[in-house]
C-alpha cells in the first residue's frame, strides 16, 4: 500500500505532561488527514533547538479522524524531546506524515500486543484499529516502576491489560517475558505485535518462535531522513539491507536476518 | 522576470538549483512534496558496477549543524538502474545525471559505458570522492595522479557531458582539480562530505559501525564555499557548488564564490521542498536587487576594497 | 574521588583540560570568571619573532555551529613578551605554554630559544598551522618534509617539552604526524582551524578583509575526532586534542579517541568559565562510570563489534 | 578605570515592543550591580536559537542601581535579535557585564549627544549619568522616519532634544548632520558624543574637527568574546590596532587612524 505523505504546521491543542519522562502531544490539523494505519510514524521538525539538526521520528499514538487530531507519546531522552515537551498550545508542529508501512490485518481474534517503555506508543492506534476489526487484543505494558505507568484506561477500552514492572510495584514483578500470560505450555495467541527495546523484541520473538506464533515488529532506528532517501536506517531482512522507515518500521520476525 | 536559466558545458538548466547525489533516492520518493520538473537537475544516487549492500548499521550521527553518514555505496548495480530505475525516471522533465561510483578504474568504466547508452540521461558526475568504502572513490580524489588517471578512462568511453565530484578531505583542493580538468572533465562538482568521526561517551563507542563517516550540512558550508572559490580562480571549466546549502542565501554565496549551479543535498531530509523553495529564493532576490540574470552572479564576489 | 592528574611527556597536569591558544588571552583576561589556578594548563597566543599588527578588520564571521577568524597572529613580539607578559603570568599555578609561530625557520627558533630561557614556561606549542598569515605556519604543517625540518630546527635549541600543533587542511594527517615526531615533536596537538570563507549575499563581498580564515568551534569537532583518533593510533606520542569542545562529553569524546589532554577553544567565548565545568563535568562522569583515573580513558574506544 | 567583569542569569521584567523594529528589555539581577558607566556593553547569551553561536553585544541602555534593573534598547536585525525579541517576562538572559570603557566625563557643560537608528542606545545612561555631574545636554537624534521614533520624553528629562527624520515626517528633515544646530559659524558646544552607523559618526566627526570640537564615538564592531582575548574586533588608533571590546568601545576620534 503506498501513502501519500504530507507536509505541514499541525497545532498543538494540548502538552500533557504524564509524568516525569513522558508527554502527550495532541496536535490538530486544519485539512483533513489522510490515510494513516498503526504503526506508521511522524518525523516532526524541532524548531529553535540549537542542537538538533534533524526530525525526530514518533510513531502515531492515536488518531481521531473527524477531528483532525493526531497523538504522539513521547519519552524526554535528549535536547529534541525536550524542547518538544516544552510546545505550548497554539504552538506549530511540522511534520512529515504518515511515514512507513503498518502492521498487517491478523488473520486471527487471538491477538497479543507487548509494549515496553514509550514503545507502547504505537499500540493503542494498533488496538483501537484492532477493534474496528472485531477484534479485542491482549495487551501487555511493560514498565520499569509504578510512577512510569500512564493511560491504562485508554488501553483497557481496547482490550484486556496486563502490567509488569521491574520492580514490581505494579502488575507482576520482572520483564514482560517473565509475565504468567508465558508459563503455560500452549499461549492462548496466533498473532503478537511488539514494540519497544530491541533487545525486549528479541525475547519476545524467542517466546514467538517457540509457540509457532506469527510476531511482527517495530524496528527502532536513528533516521535522517525518515521518508526512504538517505539509506541511513538500515535494517538486514531475507532481501539484504532494507530501509526501516520505508520497507519498515514493522517487520515480521521471520523476514529479519539474525533473529 | 529575472531569468533563471543556465547553459553549463552545452547543458541547459532551467534553473541553477539541482539536488545532490544520495540525498534524492532517484527522485520519485519526492513526488509527494514536489514536482521535480520543476529542478533545475537531479543527480541521482551512485550507481556501481554490481550490487552493494553498504555498511552495517549504524549508518548515521547527529552532529552540530550537521551529520555523518556511512551508507558506503549502497545501491542494486548497473544493470539494475538500466532496467528497472532508468524507465521510471527518463521522463522527468529536467536533468537527470547518474552519479558513478566504483572501486576500479574499470568499475567507473563499465558503469560510465552503460550511462552512455542511455539517451536520457545527459551527464554523469564522477564520484571520485567517497569516504565510505574502503577501496572507494576517495583513494582516486586525493592523489592528483589518480584522479587524473580515471577520468582520463572515463573520458574515453563516455561521450557526453563528465563532471567530477571532488573530496574536500585534500591539502590542495586546486591540483585535484587541475588534475581532472586535464583529464578531462567538463564540469567540477564540489564538496563531497568532510571525513568526521562520532563517539557515544556513554557507551565509549564510535557510533557508526565504520567509526568514521562522510560530514554534511550546514557546518561544512564554510569550507565548501571556500574550494569552490578557489577552483572556480584556478581552472577554466565550470564549477557545481554544494556544502551544506539550507536555504536561498546559501545558494547565492555559492554562485558569487564561482558555482554555475548548486546541488541541494541534506537539506532535503529536514524539507524535503528546500529544493523548490531554494529557487524561489533565488528569483526573489534577483528581483530585489535588481539583476536580470542569474548569470550575472557567477564568480561576482567583489573582492575590491 | 576520581583522579584527574596525567603526566605528558613528563611534565605533570592537574587535570586534562586547557584552554587553546588564541582564545584564552594571556589568561588575565579570564582572572574575573576563573581561577586559573584550578586548570590543567594554558595556551597562551601566538608569539612571533617582531610585533604583528594581524590582518584588517573585518576579522570574524559567525558561521552554524562556529566562526571564521583572520586575526593573523597579532601580538607584541617575542622581546614584548619576554619583557611585560611573563612576569606578570609566569605565578600562575598552572602549566603555562606558549604558542610559537613565525614565518621562517629562523622565527620560529629565535622565539623558541628565547622562551627557552624562561624558568617558568615548561613547554611551547610549535604552530605550523596558522592558516591566516601569508607566509605563516600553514605551509610548514601541510608539506611532511617541510614539518620536520622546521621541527627538527627548533629542537636543536629547545630542551624542554616541545609539541607541535597541526593543521587539518591536509590529504593525510598521519604523514604529517610522522613527521613532525620524526623531527623530534615530544606531543602533538590538533586540530588548529579548518580554511573556510563566508560571504555577504546582501554586499556581494567576503565578510573576511582576507577572504578566507579559520573555522573554529563544535562545526569541525567531528573532524577534529578523527584526526585525533587517526593519529593516536598512527605515533607513540601523545596526543593533545582541540577542536569544538563545548562541554565534558564532547571532552571525552576526545580523551577516548586518544587525546590525553584537551584543549577549549572558542567555546571561552561563549561561556568564559567553560573550561571549569568540563573539568567538573569530567569527574562526574568519571564517579557515575566507577572510573578511578581519567587514565584509563585515554584511547580507550572501544572498537569490536 | 578596570571593571569587574561578571556573568550571569538576569531576570526579564518587562519586553516592550517600541515599534516594528525595536524593543526595550528590562533585566532584573539578584545580586547587587557593579559599577558601570554609560558607553559601557554587555554581551547576551541567546539561548534556544538554532542558528545563532556567539553572544550578541548591546550597550546599556539605563541603569536602576537602587532596583538591580538594566535596560537594553534593541533593534531586531537578525536571527539573535529576533529571538531575543520573543523574551517573556520571568524568562532569564545570561549576560556578561559591564564590558569596555565609557564615555569620559566632559571638562565643559556645552554638551551635544548624536544618536542615530539604535546607536541612540547609549546616549539615555550617558544623559542621565551627565545629569548627576550637574551637565544639561543637547541631544539630537535622527530616525528614519516618524514611526520610528520612541522615548523622547525619557531623553527630555536629562537635556534639549532636537529630532532629524530622513523623510522630515518628524522634526527636521534630512541627517543629523544636515540639522540647523549645524548652520551657525560658531556652534555652542565643547564636546560632542556620538553613537550610530558608522558613515554617520564619520560625518559628524568632520563637523567636529572642522569646529575644533572634541569629539567621542561608539564604534561598531563584530565580536566573538566581547572581552579582548579573542582579537577580533580591532580598530586602527595612533597605538596600533586596538581592540573595540575593550580600548573601546569609545574612541576620542582624535585617536582614530583614518578619521
Ligand atoms: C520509527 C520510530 C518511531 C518512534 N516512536 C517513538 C514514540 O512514539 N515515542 C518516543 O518517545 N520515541 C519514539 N521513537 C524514538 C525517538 O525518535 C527518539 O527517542 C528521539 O528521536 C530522541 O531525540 P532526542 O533529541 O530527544 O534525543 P537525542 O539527543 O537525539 O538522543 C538521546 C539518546 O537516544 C538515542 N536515540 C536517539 N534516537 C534514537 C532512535 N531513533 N532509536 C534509538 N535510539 C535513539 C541516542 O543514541 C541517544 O543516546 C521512535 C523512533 C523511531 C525510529
Ligand atoms: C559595543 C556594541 C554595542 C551595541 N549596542 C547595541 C544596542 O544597544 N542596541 C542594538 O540594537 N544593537 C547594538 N549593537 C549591534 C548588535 O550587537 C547587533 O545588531 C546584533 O548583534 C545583531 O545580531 P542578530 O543576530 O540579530 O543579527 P545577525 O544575523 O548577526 O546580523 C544581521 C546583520 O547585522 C550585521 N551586524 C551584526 N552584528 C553587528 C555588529 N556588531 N556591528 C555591525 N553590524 C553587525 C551583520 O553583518 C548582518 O548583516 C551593538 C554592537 C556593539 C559592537
Ligand atoms: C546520506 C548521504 C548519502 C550520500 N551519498 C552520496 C553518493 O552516493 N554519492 C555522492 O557523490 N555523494 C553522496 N553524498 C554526498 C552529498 O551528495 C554531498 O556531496 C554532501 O552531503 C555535501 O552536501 P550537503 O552538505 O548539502 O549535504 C551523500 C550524502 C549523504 C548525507
Ligand atoms: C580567534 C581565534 C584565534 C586563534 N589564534 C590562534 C593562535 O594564535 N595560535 C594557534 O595555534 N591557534 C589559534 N587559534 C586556533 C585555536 O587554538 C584552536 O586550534 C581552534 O580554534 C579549534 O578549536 P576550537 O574549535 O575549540 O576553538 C585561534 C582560534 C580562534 C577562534
Ligand atoms: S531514514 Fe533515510 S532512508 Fe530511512
Ligand atoms: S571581541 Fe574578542 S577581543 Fe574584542
Amino acid at each position: 500500500m503506498v501513502f501519500k505523505k504530507n507536509i505541514g504546521d499541525l497545532t498543538v491543542i494540548r502538552n500533557l505532561r504524564l509524568n516525569q519522562r513522558h508527554f502527550l502531544l495532541e496536535l490538530q490539523s486544519e485539512k483533513p488527514f489522510p490515510v494513516m494505519l498503526p504503526g506508521q510514524f511522524v518525523q516532526a521538525f524541532v524548531k529553535d533547538a540549537p542542537v538538533t539538526f534533524l526530525r525526530r521520528p514518533f510513531s502515531i499514538h492515536a488518531v481521531n479522524f473527524t477531528q483532525n487530531i493526531l497523538k504522539l507519546l513521547i519519552q524526554i531522552k535528549g535536547e529534541g524531546t525536550r524542547h518538544l515537551s516544552t510546545l505550548r498550545e497554539g504552538e506549530k508542529l511540522n511534520l512529515i506524515f504518515p511515514l512507513g508501512n503498518s502492521f498487517t490485518i491478523p488473520h486471527t481474534k487471538e491477538v497479543l500486543l507487548i509494549g515496553g517503555g514509550c514503545g507502547v506508543a504505537p499500540l493503542l492506534f494498533l488496538a483501537q484499529f484492532l477493534n474496528q476489526q472485531q477484534i479485542k487484543p491482549s495487551i501487555l505494558l511493560g514498565f520499569r516502576t509504578k510512577d512510569d505507568i500512564f493511560e491504562i484506561e485508554e488501553y483497557s477500552r481496547y482490550g484486556k491489560v496486563f502490567i509488569s514492572t521491574d520492580d514490581g510495584s505494579e502488575g507482576e514483578k520482572g520483564l514482560v517475558v517473565d509475565h504468567s500470560l508465558f508459563q503455560k505450555e500452549r499461549l492462548p495467541f496466533k498473532k503478537i505485535y511488539c514494540c519497544g527495546p530491541e533487545a525486549m523484541m528479541k525475547f519476545v520473538d524467542r517466546i514467538a518462535k517457540f509457540h509457532h506464533i506469527d510476531c511482527e515488529v517495530s524496528l527502532e532506528n536513528t533516521m535522517a531522513c525518515g521518508f526512504g532517501v538517505c539509506l541511513c536506517c538500515i535494517a538486514p531482512t531475507d532481501k539484504g539491507n532494507e530501509r526501516v522507515c520505508t520497507e519498515g518500521p514493522v517487520f515480521n520476525t521471520k523476514r529479519l536476518a539474525g533473529w | 522576470m529575472a531569468e533563471l536559466a543556465i547553459n553549463i558545458a552545452g547543458l541547459n538548466f532551467r534553473n541553477p538549483v539541482t539536488t545532490a547525489s544520495g540525498t534524492f533516492g532517484y527522485g520519485e520518493e519526492f513526488l509527494d512534496f514536489l514536482d521535480p520538473d520543476q529542478l533545475g537537475g537531479i543527480f541521482v544516487k551512485a550507481v556501481t558496477g554490481k550490487n552493494r549492500d553498504g555498511n552495517a548499521y549504524p549508518r548515521m550521527a547527529e552532529t552540530t549543524g550537521g551529520m555523518l553518514n556511512s551508507v558506503g555505496l549502497q545501491n542494486k548495480g548497473i544493470d539494475h538502474f538500466c532496467r528497472e530505475i532508468y524507465p521510471k525516471i527518463r521522463n522527468f522533465n529536467t536533468n537527470i545525471m547518474v552519479n558513478v561510483s566504483g572501486s576500479t578504474i574499470e568499475e567507473y568504466m563499465t558503469v560510465a559505458e552503460r550511462i552512455n547508452e542511455l539517451d536520457d540521461i545527459p551527464a554523469i558526475e564522477l564520484n571520485i570522492s567517497c569516504p565510505n568504502v574502503k577501496l572507494g572513490g576517495m583513494a582516486f580524489g586525493t592523489v592528483p595522479a589518480m584522479a587524473r588517471e580515471v577520468t582520463a578512462a572515463v573520458r574515453k568511453v563516455y561521450h557526453k557531458v563528465m563532471m567530477v565530484k571532488l573530496s574536500p578531505n585534500v591539502t590542495n583542493i586546486t591540483e585535484i582539480a587541475r588534475a581532472v580538468t586535464d583529464g578531462g572533465a567538463d564540469v567540477i562538482t564540489l564538496i563531497n562530505t568532510l571525513l568526521g568521526m562520532a563517539i557515544d561517551a556513554e557507551t565509549q563507542r564510535p557510533v557508526l559501525s565504520t567509526i568514521t563517516g562522510g560530514l554534511s550540512g550546514p557546518a561544512i558550508k564554510p569550507v565548501a564555499l571556500r574550494m569552490v572559490w578557489q577552483v572556480h580562480k584556478a581552472v577554466p571549466v565550470p564549477v557545481i557548488g554544494l556544502g551544506g546549502i539550507m536555504n536561498a542565501t546559501d545558494a547565492i554565496e555559492f554562485i558569487l564564490a564561482g558555482a554555475s549551479a548548486v546541488q541541494v543535498g541534506t537539506a532535503n531530509f529536514i524539507d524535503p521542498q528546500a529544493s523548490i523553495k531554494i529557487i524561489r529564493g533565488i528569483e526573489e532576490y534577483l528581483t530585489r536587487h535588481n539583476i536580470s540574470s542569474i548569470r550575472e552572479l557567477i564568480g561576482a564576489l567583489r573582492t575590491d576594497v
